[in-house]
């Protein structure tokens, strides 16, 4: 064939045409040059299907996982399979070691989002390159630029803030995705650096355990998966494990067949229901009137295990009947005032003990309503916390509990029988009750289920709250190593600790109060968190929904703002920055505000106008990126190797590895953090600026940001996998493996639950070949716990519980949030995402209907003249949104169920379910003045409700034909 | 019959409807061109429509032996595997257009009626269903194929398509009494789950069965004494197929499904499961209430404390006990860690450009 | 039927090419293929009440110019059908006797094989297939069969052209013999195919003018 | 035109798609105008959905409904086929650019087993059908849906589209 074709030459005449060969994008698979290559004989080529003669192989197969929060279910070992510097598929690794003999092993572990990850990874979503917004914010005109225009530029704008304006006007959001490990460690570093504020997120996603915080004074408390199988009576309460923690799942299910009775409490017929012996059907909201119907029957049936309560509680400490308050050894004669009086049998009036919960010599009368004489003469009246308790019990017998939760009388004895017997009792946690507004109410009458029993300490018993295991050598890197020894947070941990512990604290309280200090100025460390909940509240307007609250929330004291304005005032909870001084820079890392926080319609009107910069760091568009001024491009999680915290549920340290090079320009989070200190170091280095004071009062050192991030170059931008390692290396409970074989095998079992405020207050030993049970240094070793009295406590003496009637657990009814509508919007984490970032994915949207939906039930529905996939208005006082409905079955008449996570994007219209979701603050979450009810990491903050939410919901059409425009996906 | 009988025991008690197993085999099986709406795998909410919608009122299989008319399935009553609009939604601007199925909006789904279930509240009622191809020992579709397409294998009993004797007559689509096979209108055949051929040829578990969370799925040969589908199929009797009315002796086994006491009319509790019998042995057969009852006295026994083999192979505490002798991990098995594609995919017909469509003839 | 001798068989390429008013138009008789013919139970369940292959008759006509024979049918449809991505398109085939005395509706037996030009609207291409039996059809010896196709006005045309000379799976046709010819016409909108089909009573027999 | 010259052209083609002033050392500058001012933010406007409503993706993923991983599969089988593997951090196996650097190969090597009949036979073979079942579908798809007012961006997938198609015929005869 010779070139006789007149093909019009689009050759420029004098162009090089040469036969040697350069491509970009090609290496030969032999390693000889591409012009040699070309030279030889190609290979036969007759039809298309001689491509597909020779088997595909894989360049090789790496162990990863996936750095997201799954929280209860995190995490799974996965084999990802590579060609060409492509990920192609992931299978689960599935060779976890089985525990012991009498337990399943926890494989294969693994999910559908997981299991399709390598298809998520080069979805169009994916952002490849830095992006600045070229016109206004959410015009989503995006403009390509380099690295070092973004961090110049965001470098610069930072400069101005923190010089002018104060270092706290920084501020980063933190998503769920915080690994606890290299990536997050470069962020944390970098706010210790620069002293901007952290947000800790946890309870603004409703996830703080309030009741769990009030009575132990500390949240974290959960047991190894097989331990469930030790537990003949397992309550699914509050959680929905059957959809949120598939993993785990088959432990329960395996439970059952071993004989355990499982009891599910829901008012909907939940996937996790249908795997029960019993469910309990109950009005959204009530579960603390059932709860305290069990404890009622508990000690007007004579089941307390006396033993356990007078040692492990405050029921038998006393309170003035005069002020309420606890009776202290200062208040009955001379002594401290955190010390506090029993009534011994023999020896009358004694103080309880407090180094240790050994009650020696001492025995503590439980039921005690007697006088006693105080300080400076005169008797006062004075009741056991026991004695209230039975007053405040009375009134929920059976047939009352009925009434206030539409269960039967029969079922609900049923169930309180269940409880009373079972040899060991143990819950399924989730984190669906703190998004109730009396969510601290029922959790506390919950515990008092399993604390009126003794049900406690051993395999198969005990309560389970909130989840997290992570490494102890983070906070060391976070900090610098600082002098080399095992630093925490800062601080010479070596003579505080030693200080405290002769003063008769323990390392959990030690920690609580580094965890403590953190939020608060108290000496030694930097307290450059805030609560995140108060962050959107105050600086977000979101408070500003709450404006009927009253309305809605019964026996208020006074307004919600004027509840803020009190706490903030009496420092009682610390904002930073404070109220008023707006903050001007953001950085959304791997957080997505504007769809995670209720009303957040309220942050764009609000908060967006304040900033002088929006920052976005992830690796997929989001609804909150859509408002950013820049995104900055993460690799994806198998584009970088680092590890991540996760639960004593499955103890297993996981690590993922670099498969392939990040895509595009994305970079590992590491690098960008490290990259942002080079150039704030370099601009401050060219503009003259040294340092500054910050709002601390302490010097910053800005042209010398970057040495100092790096510790003197010990760890450069590129070091992810060095700085993961280092922190292995630093932790007392996972340093028993190297980093390297860690690394291969990609899991490996902690072998202690570590001494860091992330997971100390687990207070329990993890060992070899045995399931952990929480709680048992209390239980069995008699150390106090971190509460006021020492003790679990029911009772609580600060004047806002008193004001509101809630020094004792009691049952409020869920309040009518949004306005006096029919029906109730509960919620729950869906099955087809983790967080947001499946929701818009190709494969999950085809496996569920493609589009947001609210369910309802039967009957509801035909009232309103609405069929499955209607279009509906769902609207209250605050807000509307537009929706599919799922008409079920399964659906308690009057209840409606929105699964969570749906991006803003994929409503039509404007609203959104949050927008009908006001969460105003509940005022008793806003004490502070109190031996134990303060800010600590990721508790002891105001939660954000949505479950009580009312709407009414409206027909607007059927399914609408050929409404979506022409996608990107037509053929030409 | 053939010489033996690879078959699966699916345990209804440990399914928890998360679709993992449809994504084992999406990803691995059905991600060509021609196969988007395809499901060799899927899961159910029953009672419910099921994929293919009403696919139990569609006809095929025997009764008495006598091949029965049957529906061939529109690719709608698969689901669409619905395209979303991407680019409008994401790039263009915060609230332009939400994120939805491109065209008209879909009114069915492989998974449309997940957890909608049935009954009256308090007394509803639904569980999870997954569904393959049976590889049944009397394949209706075998028969019903006028070229001989269909072959059984002698070595293990799976039924495979020879997508090169079929030309897309679909006659076996009407004749699958459980609506398994799909046709790929790109390349002209029908297609069908082939139980994971190149898995099972090197001893590892298909991807459905060693991909599910919920540790659901047995594997083995039906003959295999020690092997888990021979004890809970023919010594415990606990494991029954489904629909056996259909007569194809399909070799996917069902452990039937324990639920919560039903409410009598005051709501209170009567002891008794709240998933009607009849609606189970109208899926099960008759064996279905023994088959309950056997595993209700395995649970008492274990409580009693005096153990029960048949909970112990249920419970399976050792993963690899799940899979008998398809034990291997597809890591190790190098070869199949290298050749773990795709049977060779048929690359589509030559499409003829130069057919202009009816009425404008190309003279 | 008589296959009549022309000059240039090009000429008779296209549908409405003018030559063919002047050769003669025979009638077939179609009736529907026996149900019980069907290969399986399945089919036959499916189609034994369901009416199909209710073509009445079509129209054939033959020319040939000694090395091609060109055959034109032409039938009654209400609408075409090309079966898109779920259905079945319409079809057309014209069957010789390759060796022995083959039975039309049995597609052959063992050794007395027959050939089929098979066309499907769908693809608008012709094979040439061969079959010892139903069901056991395969692509045949190509003899260079090609095909012009239209629709219109409730009617479909073709034209299928091959050459005379066929192999050892394709029939041996020569000018001055006589032989036999078979039609079969699938309706795709009724879901017609493979033995679901109208088919011509009998064999009618082919002159092939010398 | 040589088959030195058709590669030289492919390269020229697959530089252009790769940078805003890609190529233009190789291609006729009278029949693609040359880059315009602020070259870079034009380039983005046309060609990066991620930067801008108008543009159009240079990825064929984007453009068809087909499975991604399944297309990434058979264009990384064409290319292994001929002893090619991606450079790490290359573009994805479905960028223009990089079949365009496939075809340029194809070509080189045709020219460098010009007198071996079968070779330049099986090469011919390859080239048609990649370019009728991969490069034409996209570079249609591309020119069909482009709005810029770069007249080179405009320009440039017409100019290729025109020069695949006669390439297409050619090869096809």
């Amino acid at each position: 064939m010779t070139s006789t074709l007149t093909r019009r030459n689009f050759l420029k005449s004098g162009a090089a045409v040469t036969a040697a060969l350069a491509l970009p994008d090609f290496v030969t698979s032999s390693g000889q040059s591409l012009t040699a290559l070309a030279g030889s004989r190609p290979p036969d080529y007759q039809k298309i299907v001689d491509i597909y003669r020779n088997k595909w192989t894989w360049d090789k197969t790496v162990r990863g996982t996936h750095m997201i929060n799954c929280w209860y279910q995190a995490h799974c070992a996965f084999d990802v399979y590579v060609r060409d510097g492509i990920v192609f598929r992931e299978e689960q690794a599935a060779d976890y070691p089985q525990l012991n003999d009498d337990v399943p092993d926890m494989n294969p572990r693994g999910c559908q989002k997981g299991c399709s990850f390598s298809k998520r990874m080069y979805e169009e979503s994916r952002i490849r390159y830095p992006l600045k917004q070229a016109g206004e914010r959410g015009s989503g005109q995006w403009e390509r630029v380099t690295w070092d225009e973004a961090l110049d530029d965001i470098a610069d704008t930072f400069l101005d803030v923190v010089t002018q304006e104060g270092t706290d006007r920084v501020i980063w959001d933190m998503g769920p995705d915080i690994n606890v490990g290299a990536a997050n460690a470069g962020q944390a570093r970098f706010a210790q650096l620069t002293h901007s504020i952290s947000l800790d997120s946890n309870s603004s996603n409703g996830d703080g355990h309030r009741g769990a915080f009030e009575t132990f004074g500390n949240i974290y408390m959960d047991r190894s998966l097989e331990d469930y199988f030790y537990s003949d009576v397992i309550l699914i309460w509050g959680s929905n494990p059957i959809v949120t923690s598939i993993p785990n799942a088959h432990m329960f299910t395996e439970a059952r067949y071993n004989g355990s009775k499982i009891v599910c409490i829901a008012p909907d017929y939940s996937p996790s229901a249908i795997k029960a012996d019993l469910w309990v059907p109950l009005a959204p909201g009530t579960d603390a009137a059932l709860a305290l119907a069990v404890a009622r029957e508990i000690v007007f049936g004579g089941h307390v295990n006396e033993e356990f309560v007078a040692e492990q509680t405050d029921l038998p400490l006393l309170v003035r009947t005069d002020t309420g308050k606890l009776l202290t050894e200062k208040d009955a004669k001379q002594g401290r005032t955190d010390r506090f009086i029993v009534i011994d049998k023999v020896r009358g009036p004694s103080t309880a003990p407090a180094k240790s919960l050994k009650l020696g010599i001492l025995e503590p009368q439980l039921d005690v309503d007697t006088e006693i004489e105080v300080l400076g003469g005169g008797k006062v009246a004075v009741r056991s916390v026991y004695s209230l308790l039975k007053d405040r019990l009375e009134p929920y017998t059976f047939e009352a509990v009925s009434k206030m939760t539409g269960t039967p009388v029969k079922v609900i004895k049923k169930f309180a029988r269940l409880c009373i017997n079972a040899k060991a009792l143990s819950n399924v946690s989730g984190s669906s009750m703190n998004k109730y507004f009396h969510g601290n109410l029922t959790e506390r009458a919950m515990i008092l289920i399993w604390a009126l029993q003794g049900q406690m300490g051993r395999p198969g018993a005990g309560y389970s709250a909130f989840a997290f295991l992570a490494n102890d050598g983070w906070e060391d890197y976070v900090s610098g190593f600082r002098n080399g020894d095992r630093m925490k947070f800062g601080t010479d941990i070596g003579l505080d600790l030693l200080t405290d512990l002769a003063a008769g604290d323990t390392a959990e309280m030690f920690f609580k109060k580094l965890g403590n200090n953190s939020f608060v100025d108290i000496g030694g460390n930097l307290p450059i968190w805030t609560s995140a909940a108060l962050f959107w509240q105050v600086h977000g307007g979101v408070m500003e929904l709450a404006e009927q609250a009253d309305k809605w929330v019964p026996g208020l004291k006074k307004p919600v703002r004027e509840a803020v304005k009190e706490s903030l005032d009496n420092k009682w909870l610390p904002l930073q920055p404070p109220a008023g001084t707006d903050p001007r820079i953001m950085f959304h890392y791997c957080a997505n505000p504007l769809r995670s926080v209720r009303g957040s319609q309220k942050l764009t009107e609000v908060l967006w106008p304040k900033l002088k910069l929006s920052v976005v760091v992830d690796f997929r568009m989001s609804s909150t990126a859509q408002m950013a001024d820049y995104i900055l491009p993460a690799a994806a999680w198998y584009e970088v190797t680092d590890h991540k915290w996760v639960t004593p549920l499955v103890p297993y340290n996981h690590v993922t590895n670099k498969a392939v090079e990040p895509l595009g320009e994305s970079k590992p989070d590491f690098w960008i953090f490290t990259m942002l200190t080079k150039h704030v170091q370099k601009r401050a280095r060219e503009r003259g600026i040294s340092s500054i004071v910050s709002h601390l009062g302490k010097t910053v050192k800005l042209d010398n940001l970057y040495e100092d991030m790096t510790m003197g170059g010990r760890f450069l931008e590129d070091d992810t996998d060095k700085a993961a390692g280092a922190i292995i290396d630093a932790s007392s409970n996972l340093s028993h493996v190297s980093w390297e074989e860690q690394k291969e095998k990609g899991y490996t079992r902690y072998n202690s639950i570590g001494i860091s405020p992330l997971a100390i207050g687990n207070a329990g030993k993890l060992e070899e070949g045995k399931p952990f049970i929480p709680l048992t240094y209390h239980i069995h070793d008699k150390l106090p716990y971190p509460t006021q009295t020492r003790r679990i406590q029911f009772y609580l003496d600060n004047d806002l519980y008193l004001e509101h009637d809630e020094a004792l657990p009691v049952y409020k009814a869920p309040p009518p949030i949004g306005g006096d509508y029919p029906l109730m919007m509960t919620g729950g984490h869906t099955r087809w995402s983790v967080h947001g970032v499946w929701r818009d994915n190709r494969l999950m949207n085809r496996l569920n209907r493609g589009q947001p939906y609210i369910m309802i039930g039967i009957k509801d529905a035909a009232d309103r003249g609405i069929a499955d996939g209607d279009w509906v208005r769902c609207h209250n006082d605050v807000g509307e949104f537009e929706i599919r409905v799922k008409v079920t079955h399964a659906m308690r008449p009057g209840q409606v169920f929105m699964y969570h996570a749906w991006e803003n994007y994929q409503f039509a219209g404007t609203g959104s379910p949050r927008e009908v979701s006001p969460s105003p603050i509940n005022p008793v979450e806003l004490a502070g003045d109190h031996a134990h009810l303060k800010v600590g990491m990721l508790e002891g903050q105001p939660n954000s409700f949505d479950r009580d939410t009312r709407i009414e919901i409206t027909r607007i059409s059927g399914p609408q034909a050929g409404a979506a425009g022409q996608g990107s996906n037509d053929a030409a | 019959m053939s010489k033996r009988q690879v078959a699966m025991v699916i345990d209804l008690n440990k399914c928890i409807g998360c679709q993992t197993c449809t994504v084992a085999c999406k990803t691995s099986w059905t991600s060509s061109e021609g196969q988007e709406g395809m499901w060799w795998n899927q899961v159910y909410t029953a009672p419910g429509h099921g994929t293919p919608k009403d696919w139990e009122q569609m006809g095929g299989g025997f009764k008495d032996g006598e091949p029965q008319k049957g529906v061939r399935p529109a690719q709608g009553d698969f689901g669409e595997g619905f395209e979303l609009n991407y680019k409008e939604a994401l790039f263009s601007g915060a609230g332009n257009e939400a994120l939805k199925p491109i065209g008209d909006e879909p009114q069915w789904g492989m998974n449309w009626d997940e957890d909608v279930g049935a009954g009256d509240y308090p007394n509803s009622y639904f569980f999870y269903i997954p569904r393959i191809c049976n590889h049944c020992t009397k394949p209706a579709c075998m028969e019903a194929c006028p070229r001989g397409a269909i072959t059984k294998r002698d070595e293990d009993g799976i039924v495979v398509i020879n997508e090169d004797h079929c030309r897309g007559l679909r006659f076996c689509q009407s004749a699958c009494p459980y609506k398994e096979i799909y046709y790929n209108h790109v390349t002209g055949h029908a297609q069908k789950c082939v139980f994971c051929l190149p898995r099972i040829e090197k001893g590892v578990a298909t991807a459905c069965s060693r991909q599910c969370p919920g540790r659901v799925r047995f594997l083995g040969f039906l003959e295999d004494e020690d092997g888990p589908i021979h004890k809970l199929v023919n010594v415990h009797k606990v494991a029954l197929p489904l629909h056996p009315e259909y007569e194809t002796e399909p070799n996917v086994f069902y452990i039937p499904p324990l639920s919560p006491e039903k409410f009598d009319d005051d709501g209170n509790p009567t002891g008794e499961d709240r998933i009607p019998l009849g609606y189970l042995e109208s899926l099960f057969g008759p064996e279905v209430g023994p088959a309950l009852e056997r595993i209700k006295q395995g649970r008492a026994d274990k409580q009693a404390g005096k153990g029960s083999d048949l909970m112990d192979t249920l419970i399976s505490k050792n993963f690899l006990d799940l899979f008998g002798p398809f034990d291997k991990h597809p890591r190790e098995v190098e070869r199949i860690a290298a050749e773990l594609e795709r049977e060779p995919v048929i690359v589509p017909p030559e499409i003829d450009i130069a057919y202009r469509g009816p009425g404008g003839s190309s003279q | 039927m008589r296959s009549v001798k022309v000059t240039n068989i090009a000429d008779y390429a296209a549908t409405t090419a003018d030559g063919w008013h002047q050769v003669f138009a025979e009638t077939i008789e179609m009736v529907p293929a026996p149900v019980e013919m069907q290969p399986n139970g399945f089919i036959q369940a499916n189609w034994r009440d369901r009416p199909y292959g209710q073509l009445a008759s079509l129209k054939a006509q033959s020319v040939h110019d000694g090395t091609s024979i060109a055959v034109r049918l032409r039938w009654a449809s209400d609408k075409p059908e090309t079966g898109g991505r779920e259905g079945f398109p319409d079809g057309a085939a014209i069957a010789f006797p390759i060796r022995g005395e083959p039975v039309l509706w049995t597609m052959g037996t063992e050794d007395e094989p027959v050939q089929f030009i098979q066309w499907q609207a769908m693809k608008n291409k012709v094979r040439s297939v061969v079959a010892w039996g139903i069901g056991s059809s395969v692509p045949g010896t190509a003899v260079s069969e090609s095909v012009t196709a239209g629709w219109s006005q409730g009617y479909w045309t073709i034209v299928m052209l091959r050459t005379l000379a066929g192999g050892p799976e394709a029939a041996n046709l020569q000018p001055g013999t006589d032989t036999q010819i078979g039609f079969a016409v699938w309706n795709g909108s009724n879901e017609e195919r493979a033995g679901i089909k109208a088919v011509s009573e009998d064999w009618s027999p082919l002159t092939i003018e010398a | 035109m040589t088959p030195l010259e058709r590669s030289a052209v492919y390269g020229g083609f697959a530089s252009a798609f790769r940078k805003a002033d890609g190529g233009t050392d190789v291609l006729d500058d009278t029949l693609v105008p040359p880059p315009p001012e602020g070259a870079s933010k034009a380039f983005m406007a046309a060609f990066d959905p991620s930067v801008s409503k108008t543009a159009v993706s240079l990825h064929a993923s984007a453009h068809t409904e087909r499975d991604q991983t399944d297309l990434y599969q058979e264009l990384i089988r064409w290319y292994d086929h001929f002893g090619l593997k991606r450079r790490d951090g290359g573009e994805l196996p479905d960028h223009v650019s990089v079949m365009l650097e496939f075809l340029q190969f194809l070509t080189a090597q045709e020219a460098a087993n010009a007198g071996d009949a079968a070779a330049v036979g099986s090469l011919h073979k390859a080239q048609g059908d990649f370019i009728e079942r991969q490069v034409l579908p996209l570079v249609e798809a591309m020119s069909g849906k482009l709005e810029t007012d770069a007249e080179r961006y405009q320009v440039l997938p017409q100019g290729l589209r025109a020069f695949l198609e006669e390439e297409l015929t050619a090869l096809t005869q």
